[in-house]
């Protein structure tokens, strides 16, 4: 359990890291560390697939993005981010920290819940028989993205 | 093979970019209109008979062995099928003339219909997580659609909406989990099921709370509207028709009342809460909608007014308000989609969108003024069309249900609604023709042909509102009361 | 079930109050996204653990999984956005998107 | 006789006016024949009718208790037959005096229709029919004075109208209440009590007919309509046909609809304003320089002498007043047919111009003298026993201030007729007009014929108090009391005729004294009367029309009018266009200025609304 | 052809015809005259055939039901016969007369179908014995006015039509919304079905405000002169004869016919509806804009035929119905004088006008009988109905009501012939033909009927005493 809650606290941390960081290569990069803990959790929790997809898939390709996105705008002026931030930021997140762990103690302990039966059957067929339509969503989404990406993309005559 | 809603237009979306090299302009128009033209006629005629045999669950079979799509068509999912199919008919013929000039038609109508495909899935999904994901699919078709443009404007709103709407997708998805986490299952019949033995009362009202954000942003309800009058205003004509008339409704209201009334049951807390949002909604927007410029923004601020009815409506709880509510769902998708349409024919007749620039287009546009007059006094509630028949019945139901103040403010709102209504029509079409329009001729065929087709709707459901309200507004709404009995009969606070 | 799922709900909490937080203290548009990123990050551990926690690991495997298509797809027209909205106004600050008003 | 006869008075006039508005003007001629021949005829039913004394017609017309009902009985018959004598002398005067008039048949169609109405209203037995073709007559009053071609005719017609209407108004409102009290509309059956409700339905109908009649306050259109109107209308209608149609009302409403005992209040009312009308406008009337302005004067004081004998409720009273209506309207349509004879051939009735036309218009100024001496109650004429009628009547109901105002009435109008006499008549030739001849028969005729008739009905009195008066007062008379009006009529040895005579005597002197004070001028005898002191001043007033109720009434509507305009209508109008519009945008750009564009802002609000909605929620579920 | 069809028919030919008039006028300017004049024609003489039956009394109704209590009602009983033909007949003249008045406007199609949909609402509405159906028919023709007003498309017209249309549409709306409330009380619309219930005070307030918001009575009467702004046959068609109807009829359907008014009401009502027939005598006095006077003047008169109604007595209630009658023709007889004066002169202002008597002797005795039938002086119709109102209103037992509607009637007299003496007596500015026989012929006729319907008073008021009785056969 130790290794869990420390590999939580470091996801928490870099990815707060990520947003607090002035420069942005180094916020993508403390980014992609915090998908890297967060696949490394789903592998603890023997959840194998979704932690190579983290791993791959969010920490790799969009990462990727990310860095292809910082390079394509380098040339616009530089943004001036106001310095309260840096305390302002941090100040609230703490005292999240303790009304969230304070609620999770108290209030939220009490929530019913139904005991689940055992699961049964591999990933595959759970993904494949139980959630078909899923699928179809996926792959409906993939297009969305594709052609939002040509349509965004697209040359020539560009109506203002 | 009620999949077909979803996979007809996936497939000739998918199909349509390289149809796109071949031909620039025929084709894709013919596939586009033609694959919405076939699921009009199907959702119309195929879809009654089905439903006269009650809902029908579809479980469909890849290659032989069973697979698990379970698809649910009853009244309500096919109301919202048939809206769909119907201004988003509309739409496509109107873009085949109005998206001349924007250029990658076969993009655009690939984008369209995958946003088709994306509702229509919502619509028939039986899953939470479907909903999110279906809505998703939307969603992301239609940030892209809104920036179609390119322009600053465009790219301003399309980031602003995207931003906001994935923050709303987040708490979305919270409160699923949540919902998940208690009853282990994602099913709405389950899922009510196992939350009627668990009456977990706070657990589920705070679920509610993050859903009606959620869904309040998708649905443009006040606080969370802010979105809307930037993002459809921008989008091209076609396309803030579609995402007034339809997309706010389905990813919003239809989402909305599906989880509230069928899956967690519409508590009396609840109630108020969604009454004194659609009320609070209506006046905001109504006075908003008052002071613009712009024509589109107006008709943006209006749409969020509208809105304001149907939540209201619904939220009453009453079979009756339900139905209230549901028909001028139906009827303001029509309406307001004609009104975008018309807009989009006078901005490309003159180039604006100001309605201090334009004056007595009346003239030189007959048909569009007339067709706009048409949408325009129909969602005023002016009788004989067709919006003054659902909100009669929201009236009628306010005030059996005891709530007078809401039925107050829901006159006054339409006397509000007729106002900034009449000022529109006084500055674009009704007075003196401004001499810089001497040379504005009337819109191209297929745009004038579509607001027609919506204008005869709207006419024809005002004079025969009772057969539509009995054919297609009865059933929707004994779904959803059935839903409101079942439950609220259990949950009691 | 006891309290795992209350653990990985602390954790996630505090992942999505940070991504809210960051929207609305950054400027920079691409900050914002890292942020909306950050709650992603949190809605799927908060999906896993979820799933972990009531022992219907699998299911919640599927779920994550299509959330991460959907977050893919997501962020490539975001950042196809970001991109257009950079070249047209030569910055990338949010303030200055703010020309639509009223 | 059916009974159907009975619409012929009404149906017959109606018909030859419309004919008569319809043929060309080159058919002069005919139309004065025609129109002559109608008057005739009416003449001759109208004696039918008096032969006949009862006949009744009635017909259901609108239902709720309002049916078409004409009853002939004495009082409307002799009314009838008056009516008709007075329409054949103005047709025939008329034929002449009007022959090159612009609008002449106009007003041939006027008269007649005038005639229609007035028989209408004097035979209607139901209030509907009475008020129907009572309020006709004021679109023929409006019509004929503006024939007057006059610049100002229009403004008194329409002030005649004006006033008329009002009275008329009343009258309805007297009428509703009367039938509320009585719950019948047929007039023969109405007889209330003049109390509370009742009394004011009285004053009500009492302002309407002496509205008509042209007493007091109402009267004021009558010496403008002398000079913008024609002259033969004036003969025709405030001169005859109005004081009959006033007269016969009033008389009605004491007699028959309400039981008025003398001495009550209501009947002292009527006394004062009888007073009052002769006193006042026999004073304007002295200080007057236009023949027709004096004559009109007149015709409004000798109404003050029949209210105040009908308003005695004393028999004798009334008969005196009844006897003085048919008298004044002989005599003062003479004198106002001799000034108009005057006019037609001098072209002016200015007391200053005219002088000494006896010499070239002998029967005019005989006429004239005939019915002057009859107008002051010059002892065998008719004027002095109907006068001496009202006097004694005066006395009879105990109130003697109302009798000493009828005698200073009688000096000051023998005081002004002595001065027109003289003054048009007997004084010097003057310069300004040239020779005249008399004027034409048509015209000198009925002059004559109506100071025949004044000789006659005074020397010969019996014949009228019987055959007329007598009978109308027969149901009210205590049954004992003898009913013999005529015993006394010309006998001038006793005390009220031997006042009378000194009245008539001391307005002698006062003449003589004004003609020689003046130097020798006729027209300036009134002027020491004109000259006292405090007197002068109120002249002044009353010609500038500051009494004139009418003047100041319409200068009060129009105020109102301003008022509910400026205070009432406005305002609202400014709610709806400014205020609710003011509003609306104020609210809206409050609205509008909230949503700045920014994305944290917006992101903002739906977080607020999270909280919000989560707290009302788990608030509501409590 | 039995009653039920003739009615349906009386509805559908304006509304139907009313549609056809573009198709029309693609033949030829005369053939769309032609057609509006026959349509209206038609209208006018559908319901004339039905006097036989409502003079026999007794009420028909035709029911078709559709959803939710909507249904479609239809009552056919000597009321609703009256007021058809009233309207309908003066609704023709109109359109006769406006052929040649805007003969060389523009959007003449959209005139001659708003005027005719205009028509077949009204008959719509007075045959309609369903609340629902009523107010839909009610608000057509608010859209028909709108249009109406708007017709010479200048912004400040158009501003003023918006304004006419925003506080109809505002009356009728909270009318609705006491239809609703006593819906939920008897929980049906239909108006036979209702006879005689009492009706909460609450109720009554929402619906007089739609009552006084289309018979432009006091707090909701400005839009009214300020649709003088429409071209003259418009105001005639709205004010004069068939709008303003409308919300007297409704009354008369509803707090006669249907419900029986609180105590409280009946009390209130006769005193507001002087008080909005003074003040508006009042403005009419003081106005200087010809059109803007016969409006207040209009809404002074419709004062009475409230105050008859209100006072709820046989003699109130059928003077009411005469006055609706007799005013209708009077005063669009008034109007249409107006607008041929106003033709010639070019100006409204009645002080730049004078002695056109001298030009125009046809117009100028129209005018002048047309004002005695609205003073209300014998022998023209005019008299019978204020004198049948003012009895009822003194038999009510409202003596001072009385007093104060005569003394509006004065007022009346004052500034009609305040009118009439500065546009047609004194001496002459512009000296300007009569123009186009047909709009001068129209206005005699107007007249003669005046004066007809004075002298045969007898006919039309055998038709409405029976409407009366039947009508407010619960009353007594």
């Amino acid at each position: 359990m130790i290794v869990q809650t420390a590999l939580l606290v470091g996801l928490v941390l870099f990815s707060v890291l990520a947003i607090l960081l002035r420069d942005l290569l180094k916020s993508a990069i403390s980014l992609a560390a915090a998908s890297l803990f967060l696949g490394i959790i789903f592998f603890r929790m023997n959840a194998p697939y979704a932690g190579v997809f983290e791993i791959s898939v969010v920490a790799g390709l969009i990462t990727v993005l990310f860095i292809l996105t910082i390079a394509l705008t380098k040339a616009g002026d530089e943004v001036r981010e106001s310095r309260a931030v840096n305390w302002v930021f941090p100040l609230f997140f703490v005292a999240f920290i303790i009304i969230d762990a304070l609620v999770m103690k108290g209030l939220l302990r009490k929530i019913p819940a139904l005991a689940s039966g055992a699961e049964t059957g591999t990933f595959g067929d759970v993904l494949w028989k139980g959630r078909t339509f899923d699928l179809v969503g996926q792959i409906a989404v993939i297009l969305a993205g594709v052609f939002a990406v040509l349509a965004l993309f697209r040359k020539g005559d560009k109506h203002d | 093979m009620i999949i077909l809603f979803v996979a007809l237009p996936l497939v000739v979306a998918g199909i349509l970019p390289l149809v796109g090299k071949v031909s620039r302009r025929v084709v894709p128009d013919l596939l586009a209109n033609a694959a919405l033209l076939f699921l009009l006629v199907y959702a119309a005629i195929a879809g009654r008979h089905l439903i006269a045999g009650g809902p029908v669950l579809q479980q469909l079979s890849w290659f032989g062995e069973p697979v698990a799509i379970r698809l649910a068509l009853d009244g309500f999912s096919l109301l919202m099928l048939l809206a769909i199919a119907l201004v988003g008919l509309a739409a496509c013929l109107f873009s085949i003339d109005y998206m001349e000039h924007y250029g990658a038609k076969a993009n655009y109508y690939a984008l369209f219909l995958v946003m088709i495909a994306g509702m229509n899935g919502l619509v028939l999904a039986t899953d939470l997580f479907n909903v999110y994901l279906f809505m998703e699919v939307a969603a992301v078709a239609s940030y892209a659609l809104v920036a179609f443009g390119l322009g600053r404007d465009e790219l301003e709103a399309a980031f602003k909406y995207l931003m906001l709407s994935v923050v709303a997708t987040a708490f979305i998805l919270i409160s699923v989990a949540v919902i998940f986490g208690m009853t282990g299952s994602l099913d709405f019949a389950a899922v009510a099921k196992a939350l009627q033995e668990l009456n977990a009362g706070a657990a589920v009202g705070v679920a509610s709370a993050f859903f009606l954000m959620g869904f309040g942003l998708k649905a443009a309800l006040i606080p969370f509207h802010a979105w809307l009058p930037d993002a459809h205003p921008s989008a091209p004509a076609p396309i803030s028709a579609v995402l007034s008339g339809l997309l706010i409704k389905v990813s919003g209201v239809y989402a909305m009342t599906r989880i509230f009334l069928n899956v967690f049951g519409l508590t009396p807390a609840l109630s108020t809460v969604l009454m004194s949002l659609g009320a609070l909604s209506m006046v905001v927007a109504a006075f908003l909608a008052l002071g613009q410029k712009d024509m589109k923004r107006m008709l943006a601020y209006s749409s969020i007014s509208q809105v304001g009815y149907v939540v209201l409506g619904i939220g009453i709880g009453t079979p009756l308000g339900i139905a209230g509510g549901l028909f001028h769902l139906f009827n303001h998708a029509l309406a307001k989609g004609l009104l975008f349409l018309t807009s989009g024919s006078v901005q490309q007749a003159t180039g604006t969108r100001n309605l201090d620039e334009m004056g007595g287009l009346a003239k030189r546009m007959p048909i569009t003024a007339a067709t706009n007059l048409v949408g325009a006094l129909s969602i005023a509630g002016v009788p004989p069309l067709n919006g003054f028949w659902s909100k009669l019945i929201i009236i009628i139901a306010l005030v059996q249900s005891g709530h007078p103040v809401f039925a107050v403010i829901a006159v006054l709102t339409s006397v509000l609604t007729l106002w900034y209504y009449l000022l529109m029509q006084r500055k674009a079409f009704f007075g003196k023709l401004n001499e810089k329009w001497a040379a504005v001729k009337e819109a191209p065929f297929w745009m004038t042909a579509a607001t027609v087709f919506l204008a005869l709707l709207c006419v024809g459901i005002g004079i025969l509102f009772s057969s539509t309200v009995t054919t297609w507004i009865q059933p929707a709404a004994d779904v959803l009361a059935d839903g409101v009995h079942a439950v609220i009969g259990s949950w009691g606070f | 079930m006891t309290n795992t799922w209350y653990f990985y709900l602390f954790f996630a909490a505090a992942l999505i109050f940070a991504g809210i937080l960051g929207l609305l203290l950054r400027r920079n548009l691409i900050k914002l996204f890292i942020a909306i990123e950050v709650i992603a990050k949190g809605i799927s551990l908060l999906l896993l653990g979820t799933g972990f926690a009531k022992d219907n690991i699998l299911v919640a495997q599927t779920l994550v999984v299509t959330f991460i298509v959907v977050e893919v797809s997501l962020v490539a027209t975001a950042l196809a956005l970001i991109i257009n909205i950079a070249r047209q106004t030569k910055s990338l600050d949010v303030r200055k998107l703010a020309r639509l008003k009223g | 006789m059916t009974p159907k006869m009975l619409l012929l008075p009404i149906l017959l006039p109606a018909v030859l006016a419309v004919v008569l508005l319809v043929i060309p003007r080159t058919l002069r001629l005919v139309r004065d024949a025609l129109a002559l021949a109608g008057a005739a005829a009416l003449l001759y039913y109208g004696f039918v009718f008096f032969s006949l004394k009862d006949l009744r017609f009635n017909v259901p017309w609108l239902g709720m208790g309002i049916d078409f009902d004409l009853r002939l009985y004495h009082f409307s018959s002799f009314i009838l037959l008056a009516l008709a004598g007075f329409l054949i002398l103005i047709i025939l005067y008329s034929t002449v005096k009007m022959k090159d008039a612009p609008r002449a048949r106009e007003f041939f169609a006027y008269v007649f229709l005038t005639a229609a109405f007035a028989n209408g209203a004097v035979l209607a037995n139901n209030f509907v029919p009475l008020v129907f073709f009572w309020e006709g007559l004021l679109v023929t009053l409006y019509g004929l004075i503006t024939i007057g071609g006059r610049p100002t005719s229009g403004r008194t017609a329409v002030k005649a109208l004006l006033i008329s209407g009002f009275c008329d108004f009343s009258m309805i409102l007297g009428i509703g209440l009367l039938w509320t009290v009585s719950g019948t509309l047929t007039m023969s059956q109405v007889s209330v009590e003049p109390t509370g409700l009742a009394a004011i339905a009285f004053v009500l109908m009492m302002i309407g007919a002496a509205g008509k009649a042209g007493a007091m306050p109402f009267h004021t259109w009558i010496p403008d309509a002398a000079v913008d109107a024609p002259v033969t209308f004036m003969a025709f209608l405030p001169a005859a046909f109005e004081k009959l149609l006033g007269i016969y009302l009033l008389a009605r409403i004491s007699l028959d609809f309400f039981k008025l005992r003398p001495g009550s209040g209501l009947s002292v009312l009527l006394m004062v304003l009888g007073a009052v009308t002769i006193v006042l406008a026999v004073l304007m009337a002295l200080v007057q320089k236009d023949l027709k302005r004096l004559l009109s004067y007149h015709a409004v004081s000798q109404v003050g002498y029949m209210i105040l004998g009908i308003g005695t409720a004393v028999p004798f009273g009334i008969a005196g007043g009844l006897f003085h209506m048919i008298n004044h309207a002989m005599y003062k349509c003479g004198l106002f047919l001799s000034a108009g004879s005057v006019e037609h051939r001098t072209g002016t009735t200015e007391l200053k111009k005219l002088g000494g036309l006896r010499k070239e218009m002998p029967l005019t100024a005989f006429g004239f003298t005939v019915c002057a001496l009859a107008i002051s109650g010059v002892w065998p004429l008719n004027g002095f026993v109907s006068k001496e009628m009202v006097f004694h009547g005066a006395l009879e109901s105990g109130y003697t201030v109302f009798a000493i105002a009828a005698w200073v009435g009688a000096i000051f109008t023998f005081a002004s007729f002595l001065k027109a006499g003289h003054s048009v008549f007997f004084g010097e030739r003057t310069r300004e007009i040239p020779a005249v001849k008399e004027s034409q028969p048509a015209i000198v005729v009925p002059i004559l014929v109506l100071a025949a008739l004044c000789i006659l009905f005074g020397v010969y009195n019996k014949l009228p108090l019987t055959l007329f008066i007598q009978p109308i007062l027969a149901g009210h008379a205590e049954a004992g009391a003898h009913l013999d009006f005529t015993s006394h009529a010309l006998d001038i040895f006793n005390p009220v005729a031997l006042i009378s005579i000194g009245c008539l005597v001391l307005a002698f002197l006062l003449h003589r004294h004004g003609f020689l004070k003046s130097g020798r001028k006729p027209y300036l005898a009134s002027e020491p009367v004109h000259n006292l002191p405090v007197v002068h001043k109120l002249y002044d007033l009353a010609e500038a029309r500051v009494f004139d109720p009418y003047e100041q009434g319409i200068k009060v509507l129009h105020g109102l009018s301003l008022v509910l305009y400026k205070a009432v209508d406005r305002p609202i109008d400014f709610v709806f266009e400014k205020v609710v519009t003011v509003a609306g945008e104020k609210f809206t750009a409050i609205l509008r200025k909230a949503h700045n564009g920014h994305y944290a802002n917006y992101l903002a609000w739906c977080l607020a609304g999270l909280i919000i909605v989560a707290g009302a929620i788990s608030l509501l579920a409590k | 052809m039995n009653a039920e069809t003739i009615v349906l028919l009386t509805i559908l030919v304006p509304v139907v015809g009313s549609f056809a008039t573009p198709l029309a006028s693609l033949l030829s300017r005369r053939a769309r005259s032609v057609w509006a004049i026959l349509v209206s024609a038609v209208t006018a003489v559908l319901p004339l055939t039905l006097i036989p039956l409502a003079l026999q009394g007794g009420e028909l109704v035709v029911r078709k039901s559709l959803v939710l209590g909507l249904d479609f009602v239809l009552i056919i009983d000597p009321l609703s016969i009256f007021m058809a033909g009233v309207s309908s007949f003066v609704g023709c003249l109109i359109v006769v007369y406006s052929v040649g008045y805007i003969h060389k406007e523009e959007n003449q199609n959209e005139y001659y179908l708003m005027v005719l949909l205009f028509i077949g609402a009204m008959m719509g509405l007075v045959f309609s014995g369903n609340l629902i159906f009523l107010y839909l028919f009610w608000e057509i023709i608010a859209i028909s006015c709108w249009r109406l007003i708007g017709f010479y498309r200048e912004p400040a017209h158009v501003r003023k039509a918006d304004k006419a249309f925003l506080v109809t549409f505002f009356g009728a709306v909270v009318m609705l919304l006491g239809f609703i409330q006593i819906y939920g009380v008897t929980n049906t619309f239909d108006i036979t079905a209702m006879r005689g219930t009492l009706v909460p005070g609450t109720a009554v307030l929402l619906i007089l405000f739609g009552l006084f918001s289309k018979s432009a009575t006091i707090p909701l009467h400005t839009w009214l002169p300020d649709a003088g702004v429409a071209p003259t046959t418009v105001t005639a068609l709205l004010h004069a004869a068939v709008l303003v109807k409308i919300g007297v009829y409704a009354f008369a359907r509803l707090f006669l016919y249907t419900f029986r008014l609180p105590e409280g009401w009946q009390q209130a009502i006769p005193i507001i509806v002087v008080v909005s027939s003074l003040v508006a005598a009042g403005a009419a006095a003081v106005e200087n804009d010809i059109k803007r006077i016969l409006a207040y003047s209009t809404i002074s008169q419709i004062g009475y035929i409230f105050l008859g109604f209100s006072v709820a007595n046989a003699a109130g209630i059928s003077g009411s119905l005469l006055f609706i009658l007799m005013h209708g023709l009077a005063k669009a007889g008034l109007f249409l004088c107006a607008g041929i004066v106003i033709h010639a002169v070019h100006t409204k202002d009645i002080r730049e006008m004078g002695g056109l008597v001298k030009t125009m002797p046809v117009t100028a005795i129209a005018f002048l009988v047309c004002s005695f039938s609205v003073i209300g002086i014998p022998p023209f119709g005019g008299f019978f109905s204020k004198f049948l109102v003012i009895m009822g209103t003194v038999q009510a037992g409202r003596p001072w009501l009385a007093a104060a509607a005569l003394f509006t009637a004065v007022l009346t007299m004052y500034y009609l012939f305040r009118v009439f003496s500065l546009v047609f007596l004194g001496e002459l500015k512009h000296p300007a033909p009569e123009k186009t026989k047909s709009m001068v012929f129209v206005v005699a006729v107007l007249a003669v009927l005046s004066l007809a319907a004075g002298l045969f008073v007898a006919y039309p008021m055998k038709l409405v005493n029976i409407a009366t009785t039947e009508m407010s056969w619960w009353l007594r």
